[in-house]
Protein backbone atom coordinates (compact mmCIF):
# COMPACT_ATOMS: atom_id res chain seq x y z
CA UNK A 1 0.00 0.00 0.00
CA UNK A 2 1.18 3.49 -1.42
CA UNK A 3 -0.58 6.03 -1.53
CA UNK A 4 -0.98 9.82 -2.18
CA UNK A 5 -4.55 11.00 -0.85
CA UNK A 6 -6.60 13.62 0.14
CA UNK A 7 -8.41 11.54 2.25
CA UNK A 8 -7.77 11.75 6.24
CA UNK A 9 -5.07 8.30 7.39
CA UNK A 10 -6.54 5.69 7.87
CA UNK A 11 -3.89 3.30 10.09
CA UNK A 12 -5.59 -0.34 10.34
CA UNK A 13 -5.28 -0.59 6.39
CA UNK A 14 -1.45 0.32 6.55
CA UNK A 15 -0.61 -2.06 9.31
CA UNK A 16 -2.79 -4.29 7.45
CA UNK A 17 -0.59 -4.38 4.11
CA UNK A 18 2.93 -5.82 6.30
CA UNK A 19 1.24 -8.08 8.23
CA UNK A 20 3.42 -10.73 8.08
CA UNK A 21 3.83 -14.53 9.87
CA UNK A 22 7.96 -14.16 9.26
CA UNK A 23 7.56 -10.86 10.99
CA UNK A 24 9.03 -10.21 14.78
CA UNK A 25 9.15 -6.50 14.61
CA UNK A 26 6.62 -3.42 13.17
CA UNK A 27 7.55 0.37 13.21
CA UNK A 28 5.42 2.06 12.26
CA UNK A 29 6.01 6.74 12.22
CA UNK A 30 3.22 8.86 11.91
CA UNK A 31 3.99 12.20 11.30
CA UNK A 32 1.36 14.59 12.90
CA UNK A 33 0.84 18.48 12.75
CA UNK A 34 2.60 20.30 15.55
CA UNK A 35 1.10 23.34 17.04
CA UNK A 36 4.49 24.65 16.94
CA UNK A 37 7.35 24.75 14.60
CA UNK A 38 10.71 26.19 15.44
CA UNK A 39 8.66 29.51 17.61
CA UNK A 40 5.86 30.06 15.12
CA UNK A 41 2.06 29.18 16.27
CA UNK A 42 0.45 27.07 13.57
CA UNK A 43 -3.20 26.97 13.27
CA UNK A 44 -3.33 24.35 10.39
CA UNK A 45 -1.29 23.48 7.42
CA UNK A 46 -1.92 22.80 3.72
CA UNK A 47 0.20 20.48 1.74
CA UNK A 48 0.31 21.41 -2.07
CA UNK A 49 1.13 18.34 -3.56
CA UNK A 50 1.99 17.23 -7.58
CA UNK A 51 0.26 13.85 -7.28
CA UNK A 52 1.05 11.80 -10.13
CA UNK A 53 4.65 12.41 -9.10
CA UNK A 54 4.23 11.79 -5.72
CA UNK A 55 2.63 8.98 -6.31
CA UNK A 56 5.00 7.36 -8.38
CA UNK A 57 7.91 8.95 -6.85
CA UNK A 58 6.72 7.30 -3.51
CA UNK A 59 6.69 3.82 -5.26
CA UNK A 60 10.01 4.17 -6.24
CA UNK A 61 11.19 4.93 -3.16
CA UNK A 62 9.24 2.01 -1.22
CA UNK A 63 10.60 -0.25 -4.11
CA UNK A 64 14.04 0.59 -3.34
CA UNK A 65 13.75 0.34 0.18
CA UNK A 66 12.33 -2.88 -0.21
CA UNK A 67 15.46 -3.80 -1.95
CA UNK A 68 17.87 -2.31 -0.06
CA UNK A 69 16.07 -4.47 3.00
CA UNK A 70 15.08 -7.50 1.71
CA UNK A 71 12.69 -9.38 4.23
CA UNK A 72 10.76 -6.10 5.02
CA UNK A 73 7.44 -5.44 4.17
CA UNK A 74 6.96 -1.25 3.31
CA UNK A 75 3.43 0.33 3.49
CA UNK A 76 3.32 4.27 2.65
CA UNK A 77 1.02 7.03 3.08
CA UNK A 78 0.89 10.64 2.51
CA UNK A 79 -1.57 13.13 3.13
CA UNK A 80 -2.93 16.32 0.90
CA UNK A 81 -4.79 19.29 1.61
CA UNK A 82 -5.31 21.05 4.57
CA UNK A 83 -4.96 19.40 8.33
CA UNK A 84 -5.70 20.30 11.50
CA UNK A 85 -3.06 20.41 14.54
CA UNK A 86 -2.72 16.83 15.49
CA UNK A 87 -3.68 15.13 12.58
CA UNK A 88 -1.37 12.57 11.05
CA UNK A 89 0.29 13.67 7.62
CA UNK A 90 1.93 10.29 6.76
CA UNK A 91 2.04 6.79 7.77
CA UNK A 92 5.15 4.63 7.15
CA UNK A 93 5.13 0.90 8.34
CA UNK A 94 7.66 -1.77 7.95
CA UNK A 95 7.49 -5.33 9.08
CA UNK A 96 11.07 -7.15 9.31
CA UNK A 97 11.59 -10.71 10.45
CA UNK A 98 13.76 -8.67 13.22
CA UNK A 99 13.69 -5.11 14.72
CA UNK A 100 17.11 -3.35 13.72
CA UNK A 101 16.05 -3.97 9.83
CA UNK A 102 12.17 -3.03 10.60
CA UNK A 103 14.00 0.97 12.62
CA UNK A 104 16.51 0.65 10.16
CA UNK A 105 14.28 0.43 7.31
CA UNK A 106 11.51 2.85 8.63
CA UNK A 107 13.77 5.65 9.29
CA UNK A 108 15.75 5.34 6.26
CA UNK A 109 12.20 5.69 4.23
CA UNK A 110 10.88 8.65 6.23
CA UNK A 111 14.23 10.55 5.32
CA UNK A 112 14.31 9.54 1.48
CA UNK A 113 10.22 10.72 1.28
CA UNK A 114 11.30 13.75 3.08
CA UNK A 115 14.48 14.64 0.59
CA UNK A 116 12.37 13.52 -2.59
CA UNK A 117 8.45 13.58 -2.28
CA UNK A 118 7.13 16.87 -4.33
CA UNK A 119 4.89 18.20 -1.41
CA UNK A 120 4.95 21.32 -0.28
CA UNK A 121 3.67 22.77 3.33
CA UNK A 122 1.97 25.67 3.93
CA UNK A 123 1.61 26.74 7.77
CA UNK A 124 -1.42 29.00 8.48
CA UNK A 125 -0.07 31.46 11.10
CA UNK A 126 -2.44 33.98 13.32
CA UNK A 127 -1.68 36.55 10.88
CA UNK A 128 -0.40 35.22 7.09
CA UNK A 129 0.61 32.46 5.97
CA UNK A 130 4.21 31.01 5.11
CA UNK A 131 5.81 28.37 2.28
CA UNK A 132 7.79 25.85 3.48
CA UNK A 133 10.22 24.90 1.03
CA UNK A 134 13.85 23.14 2.50
CA UNK A 135 15.14 24.62 4.85
CA UNK A 136 13.77 28.45 3.51
CA UNK A 137 10.56 30.26 3.93
CA UNK A 138 8.18 32.30 1.84
CA UNK A 139 5.56 34.18 1.96
CA UNK A 140 2.28 32.76 0.96
CA UNK A 141 -1.14 33.82 0.12
CA UNK A 142 -3.61 33.48 2.66
CA UNK A 143 -5.96 31.29 0.37
CA UNK A 144 -5.59 27.82 -0.65
CA UNK A 145 -2.96 26.66 -2.91
CA UNK A 146 -5.81 24.54 -4.86
CA UNK A 147 -8.25 27.47 -5.09
CA UNK A 148 -5.73 28.66 -8.12
CA UNK A 149 -6.08 26.07 -10.59
CA UNK A 150 -4.40 27.99 -13.39
CA UNK B 1 6.50 22.68 -29.89
CA UNK B 2 4.13 23.28 -27.33
CA UNK B 3 4.83 22.22 -23.68
CA UNK B 4 2.86 22.05 -20.36
CA UNK B 5 4.49 23.49 -17.28
CA UNK B 6 3.71 23.19 -13.94
CA UNK B 7 4.25 25.29 -11.00
CA UNK B 8 3.87 24.38 -7.27
CA UNK B 9 3.93 26.01 -3.82
CA UNK B 10 5.33 29.54 -3.80
CA UNK B 11 6.20 29.05 -7.37
CA UNK B 12 2.38 28.80 -8.48
CA UNK B 13 1.89 31.88 -6.25
CA UNK B 14 4.42 34.05 -7.83
CA UNK B 15 3.42 33.14 -11.32
CA UNK B 16 -0.35 33.66 -10.23
CA UNK B 17 -1.31 30.24 -12.06
CA UNK B 18 -0.32 26.40 -11.25
CA UNK B 19 0.18 25.65 -14.72
CA UNK B 20 0.16 26.44 -18.57
CA UNK B 21 0.84 25.46 -22.29
CA UNK B 22 3.94 27.23 -23.87
CA UNK B 23 5.97 27.33 -27.38
CA UNK B 24 9.08 26.22 -26.80
CA UNK B 25 12.00 25.94 -29.31
CA UNK B 26 12.61 22.31 -30.39
CA UNK B 27 15.94 21.92 -29.09
CA UNK B 28 15.26 24.16 -26.12
CA UNK B 29 16.47 22.54 -22.84
CA UNK B 30 15.13 23.07 -19.15
CA UNK B 31 17.45 26.05 -18.76
CA UNK B 32 15.88 27.83 -21.98
CA UNK B 33 12.26 27.22 -21.28
CA UNK B 34 13.18 28.98 -17.58
CA UNK B 35 14.63 31.59 -19.62
CA UNK B 36 11.52 32.08 -21.06
CA UNK B 37 9.29 31.60 -18.61
CA UNK B 38 11.29 34.47 -16.43
CA UNK B 39 10.41 36.35 -19.72
CA UNK B 40 6.71 35.72 -19.70
CA UNK B 41 6.60 36.30 -16.06
CA UNK B 42 9.21 38.64 -14.92
CA UNK B 43 8.79 38.07 -11.08
CA UNK B 44 10.29 34.52 -11.37
CA UNK B 45 13.65 36.34 -12.16
CA UNK B 46 14.36 37.19 -8.53
CA UNK B 47 12.85 33.60 -7.66
CA UNK B 48 16.21 31.56 -6.09
CA UNK B 49 17.40 29.53 -5.41
CA UNK B 50 17.07 27.73 -9.12
CA UNK B 51 13.57 25.57 -8.36
CA UNK B 52 14.12 21.62 -9.19
CA UNK B 53 12.50 20.54 -12.21
CA UNK B 54 10.98 17.14 -13.07
CA UNK B 55 10.53 16.53 -16.88
CA UNK B 56 7.29 13.70 -17.03
CA UNK B 57 7.11 13.01 -13.39
CA UNK B 58 10.44 12.23 -13.00
CA UNK B 59 13.30 14.39 -11.65
CA UNK B 60 16.19 15.94 -13.99
CA UNK B 61 18.76 18.09 -14.68
CA UNK B 62 18.63 21.50 -16.18
CA UNK B 63 20.90 20.34 -19.09
CA UNK B 64 17.89 17.93 -20.51
CA UNK B 65 16.44 18.45 -24.03
CA UNK B 66 13.03 18.46 -24.09
CA UNK B 67 12.34 16.82 -27.09
CA UNK B 68 9.93 13.99 -26.15
CA UNK B 69 8.60 15.72 -23.46
CA UNK B 70 5.03 15.98 -22.61
CA UNK B 71 5.22 18.12 -19.25
CA UNK B 72 7.85 20.41 -17.15
CA UNK B 73 7.30 20.87 -13.37
CA UNK B 74 9.56 23.61 -11.68
CA UNK B 75 9.72 22.41 -8.02
CA UNK B 76 10.83 24.72 -4.39
CA UNK B 77 12.68 22.64 -2.38
CA UNK B 78 10.51 19.96 -0.94
CA UNK B 79 9.10 19.69 2.54
CA UNK B 80 6.37 16.69 2.88
CA UNK B 81 6.29 14.54 5.85
CA UNK C 1 -0.27 4.28 29.72
CA UNK C 2 2.56 1.26 31.01
CA UNK C 3 0.91 -2.26 31.08
CA UNK C 4 2.25 -5.70 31.59
CA UNK C 5 -1.57 -7.26 31.05
CA UNK C 6 -2.54 -10.73 30.02
CA UNK C 7 -5.03 -9.26 27.81
CA UNK C 8 -4.74 -8.90 23.77
CA UNK C 9 -3.06 -5.55 23.52
CA UNK C 10 -5.37 -2.68 21.62
CA UNK C 11 -3.46 -0.33 19.65
CA UNK C 12 -5.79 2.81 19.73
CA UNK C 13 -5.43 3.28 23.39
CA UNK C 14 -1.79 3.09 23.63
CA UNK C 15 -1.48 5.78 20.29
CA UNK C 16 -3.95 8.06 22.15
CA UNK C 17 -1.78 7.52 25.43
CA UNK C 18 1.19 9.70 23.48
CA UNK C 19 -1.06 11.79 21.82
CA UNK C 20 0.20 15.62 21.93
CA UNK C 21 -0.80 18.68 20.25
CA UNK C 22 3.86 19.75 20.54
CA UNK C 23 4.55 16.09 18.42
CA UNK C 24 5.62 15.81 15.09
CA UNK C 25 6.78 12.21 14.91
CA UNK C 26 5.30 9.34 16.67
CA UNK C 27 6.98 6.05 16.29
CA UNK C 28 4.88 2.86 17.02
CA UNK C 29 6.71 -0.50 17.93
CA UNK C 30 5.22 -3.76 17.77
CA UNK C 31 6.73 -7.23 18.53
CA UNK C 32 4.69 -9.55 16.99
CA UNK C 33 5.19 -13.36 17.32
CA UNK C 34 7.27 -15.38 14.04
CA UNK C 35 6.38 -18.31 12.90
CA UNK C 36 10.12 -19.23 12.17
CA UNK C 37 12.88 -18.47 15.12
CA UNK C 38 16.79 -19.00 14.32
CA UNK C 39 15.70 -22.27 11.79
CA UNK C 40 12.66 -23.55 14.43
CA UNK C 41 9.11 -23.40 13.08
CA UNK C 42 7.36 -21.94 16.00
CA UNK C 43 3.57 -22.81 16.91
CA UNK C 44 2.79 -20.47 19.54
CA UNK C 45 4.81 -18.54 21.60
CA UNK C 46 4.04 -18.40 25.59
CA UNK C 47 5.07 -15.38 28.13
CA UNK C 48 5.93 -16.38 31.51
CA UNK C 49 6.15 -13.07 33.60
CA UNK C 50 6.61 -11.99 37.34
CA UNK C 51 3.63 -9.71 36.86
CA UNK C 52 4.51 -7.07 39.82
CA UNK C 53 8.03 -7.11 39.13
CA UNK C 54 7.37 -6.42 35.29
CA UNK C 55 4.84 -4.00 35.62
CA UNK C 56 6.92 -1.52 38.23
CA UNK C 57 10.29 -2.53 35.89
CA UNK C 58 8.28 -0.87 32.87
CA UNK C 59 7.28 1.91 34.41
CA UNK C 60 11.14 2.72 35.74
CA UNK C 61 12.17 1.98 32.02
CA UNK C 62 9.11 4.31 30.85
CA UNK C 63 10.02 6.95 33.60
CA UNK C 64 14.08 6.77 32.68
CA UNK C 65 13.45 7.16 28.81
CA UNK C 66 11.22 10.34 29.61
CA UNK C 67 14.12 11.75 31.50
CA UNK C 68 16.53 11.18 28.97
CA UNK C 69 14.43 12.29 25.91
CA UNK C 70 12.77 15.40 27.44
CA UNK C 71 9.59 16.17 25.52
CA UNK C 72 8.84 12.69 24.24
CA UNK C 73 5.43 10.98 25.70
CA UNK C 74 5.87 7.06 26.15
CA UNK C 75 3.33 4.44 26.40
CA UNK C 76 4.52 0.62 26.36
CA UNK C 77 2.13 -2.59 27.16
CA UNK C 78 3.77 -6.06 27.24
CA UNK C 79 1.35 -8.57 26.94
CA UNK C 80 1.54 -11.94 28.70
CA UNK C 81 0.32 -15.91 28.86
CA UNK C 82 -0.50 -18.16 25.34
CA UNK C 83 -0.02 -16.11 21.87
CA UNK C 84 -0.47 -17.41 18.52
CA UNK C 85 1.55 -16.51 15.37
CA UNK C 86 0.71 -12.47 14.46
CA UNK C 87 0.00 -11.67 17.62
CA UNK C 88 1.06 -8.80 18.91
CA UNK C 89 3.38 -9.72 22.01
CA UNK C 90 4.23 -5.47 22.88
CA UNK C 91 3.47 -2.12 21.85
CA UNK C 92 5.96 0.60 22.37
CA UNK C 93 4.79 4.36 21.36
CA UNK C 94 6.48 7.21 21.54
CA UNK C 95 5.89 10.99 20.12
CA UNK C 96 8.19 13.65 19.93
CA UNK C 97 8.36 17.22 18.71
CA UNK C 98 10.73 15.82 16.09
CA UNK C 99 11.34 12.53 14.66
CA UNK C 100 15.29 12.02 15.16
CA UNK C 101 14.12 11.78 19.16
CA UNK C 102 10.89 9.91 18.41
CA UNK C 103 13.04 6.82 16.65
CA UNK C 104 16.05 7.55 19.24
CA UNK C 105 13.80 7.13 21.72
CA UNK C 106 11.51 4.21 20.81
CA UNK C 107 14.74 2.09 19.52
CA UNK C 108 16.10 2.85 23.21
CA UNK C 109 12.95 1.71 25.22
CA UNK C 110 12.49 -1.62 23.11
CA UNK C 111 16.46 -2.28 24.26
CA UNK C 112 16.36 -1.50 27.51
CA UNK C 113 12.88 -3.25 28.38
CA UNK C 114 14.10 -6.49 26.09
CA UNK C 115 17.39 -6.62 29.01
CA UNK C 116 15.51 -5.87 31.86
CA UNK C 117 11.44 -6.70 31.53
CA UNK C 118 11.22 -10.13 33.83
CA UNK C 119 9.48 -12.17 31.21
CA UNK C 120 10.43 -15.40 29.36
CA UNK C 121 9.52 -16.81 26.10
CA UNK C 122 8.55 -20.34 26.17
CA UNK C 123 8.54 -21.77 22.41
CA UNK C 124 6.05 -24.40 21.67
CA UNK C 125 7.74 -26.51 18.41
CA UNK C 126 6.16 -29.38 16.41
CA UNK C 127 8.03 -31.86 18.84
CA UNK C 128 8.34 -30.26 22.35
CA UNK C 129 8.90 -26.43 23.91
CA UNK C 130 12.13 -24.62 24.81
CA UNK C 131 12.16 -21.87 26.96
CA UNK C 132 14.59 -19.06 25.46
CA UNK C 133 16.22 -17.72 28.29
CA UNK C 134 18.86 -14.54 26.99
CA UNK C 135 20.47 -16.33 23.82
CA UNK C 136 20.28 -20.19 25.60
CA UNK C 137 17.70 -22.66 24.80
CA UNK C 138 16.48 -24.91 27.29
CA UNK C 139 14.26 -27.59 27.03
CA UNK C 140 10.63 -27.10 28.56
CA UNK C 141 7.51 -29.04 29.61
CA UNK C 142 4.43 -28.86 27.14
CA UNK C 143 2.41 -27.87 29.89
CA UNK C 144 1.33 -23.91 30.17
CA UNK C 145 3.93 -22.62 32.86
CA UNK C 146 0.83 -21.43 34.86
CA UNK C 147 -0.45 -24.60 35.31
CA UNK C 148 1.69 -25.35 38.04
CA UNK C 149 1.20 -22.48 40.67
CA UNK C 150 2.87 -23.85 43.43
CA UNK D 1 13.51 -15.65 59.69
CA UNK D 2 10.88 -16.61 57.08
CA UNK D 3 11.26 -15.87 53.25
CA UNK D 4 9.03 -16.32 50.27
CA UNK D 5 11.37 -17.62 47.15
CA UNK D 6 9.85 -17.51 43.47
CA UNK D 7 11.30 -18.92 40.34
CA UNK D 8 10.27 -18.35 36.96
CA UNK D 9 10.11 -20.04 33.73
CA UNK D 10 13.28 -23.05 33.07
CA UNK D 11 13.69 -22.98 37.19
CA UNK D 12 10.25 -23.23 38.01
CA UNK D 13 10.40 -26.23 36.03
CA UNK D 14 13.81 -27.55 37.34
CA UNK D 15 11.93 -27.08 40.83
CA UNK D 16 8.82 -28.22 40.37
CA UNK D 17 7.11 -24.98 41.64
CA UNK D 18 6.77 -21.59 41.35
CA UNK D 19 7.11 -20.63 44.65
CA UNK D 20 7.85 -21.84 48.40
CA UNK D 21 8.38 -20.49 51.81
CA UNK D 22 11.89 -21.05 53.22
CA UNK D 23 13.72 -20.42 56.66
CA UNK D 24 17.15 -18.94 56.46
CA UNK D 25 19.08 -17.31 58.90
CA UNK D 26 19.18 -14.11 59.71
CA UNK D 27 22.04 -13.09 58.43
CA UNK D 28 21.63 -14.99 54.95
CA UNK D 29 22.42 -13.34 51.88
CA UNK D 30 21.30 -14.45 48.43
CA UNK D 31 23.88 -16.44 48.12
CA UNK D 32 23.29 -18.49 51.19
CA UNK D 33 19.80 -18.87 50.36
CA UNK D 34 20.73 -20.34 47.22
CA UNK D 35 23.04 -22.84 48.87
CA UNK D 36 20.43 -23.92 50.86
CA UNK D 37 17.47 -24.34 47.49
CA UNK D 38 20.41 -26.11 46.42
CA UNK D 39 20.36 -28.58 49.32
CA UNK D 40 16.11 -28.80 49.13
CA UNK D 41 16.25 -29.20 44.77
CA UNK D 42 19.49 -31.08 44.03
CA UNK D 43 18.56 -30.46 40.41
CA UNK D 44 19.05 -26.77 40.75
CA UNK D 45 23.25 -27.86 41.13
CA UNK D 46 23.40 -27.90 37.77
CA UNK D 47 21.16 -24.58 36.70
CA UNK D 48 23.94 -22.30 35.27
CA UNK D 49 24.54 -19.65 34.63
CA UNK D 50 23.57 -18.07 38.27
CA UNK D 51 20.39 -16.54 37.67
CA UNK D 52 19.63 -13.23 38.28
CA UNK D 53 17.95 -12.05 41.44
CA UNK D 54 15.25 -9.84 42.55
CA UNK D 55 14.75 -8.65 45.95
CA UNK D 56 11.29 -7.03 46.74
CA UNK D 57 10.76 -6.59 42.89
CA UNK D 58 14.26 -5.08 42.39
CA UNK D 59 17.13 -6.22 40.83
CA UNK D 60 20.09 -6.85 43.43
CA UNK D 61 23.35 -8.55 43.49
CA UNK D 62 24.34 -12.09 45.00
CA UNK D 63 25.60 -10.66 48.29
CA UNK D 64 22.74 -8.26 49.29
CA UNK D 65 21.50 -9.29 53.15
CA UNK D 66 17.85 -10.83 53.48
CA UNK D 67 17.15 -9.24 56.32
CA UNK D 68 14.10 -7.27 55.64
CA UNK D 69 13.01 -8.46 52.72
CA UNK D 70 9.54 -10.15 51.59
CA UNK D 71 10.15 -11.90 48.60
CA UNK D 72 13.23 -13.35 46.81
CA UNK D 73 13.15 -14.01 43.04
CA UNK D 74 15.44 -15.92 40.96
CA UNK D 75 15.16 -15.31 37.30
CA UNK D 76 16.84 -16.97 34.49
CA UNK D 77 17.93 -14.61 31.87
CA UNK D 78 14.86 -12.37 30.50
CA UNK D 79 13.33 -13.21 26.49
CA UNK D 80 10.71 -10.70 26.72
CA UNK D 81 9.78 -8.28 23.69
Amino acid sequence: MVRVQPEPIRLDPVLEAVRDPGAGALVVFLGTVRAQHRGRSVRRLEYDAYPPMAQRELERIAEAVRTRFPGCRVAAVHRTGVLEIGEVSMAIAVSAPHRAEAFEACRHLVETLKERLPIWKKEYLEHGAVWIEGEALRPADTSPADGREG
Amino acid sequence: MRIRVRYFASLAEWVGRREECVEVADDADVARLWQDLVVRHPRLASWSPRPLVALDLEYATWDRPLRGVQEVAFLPPVSGG
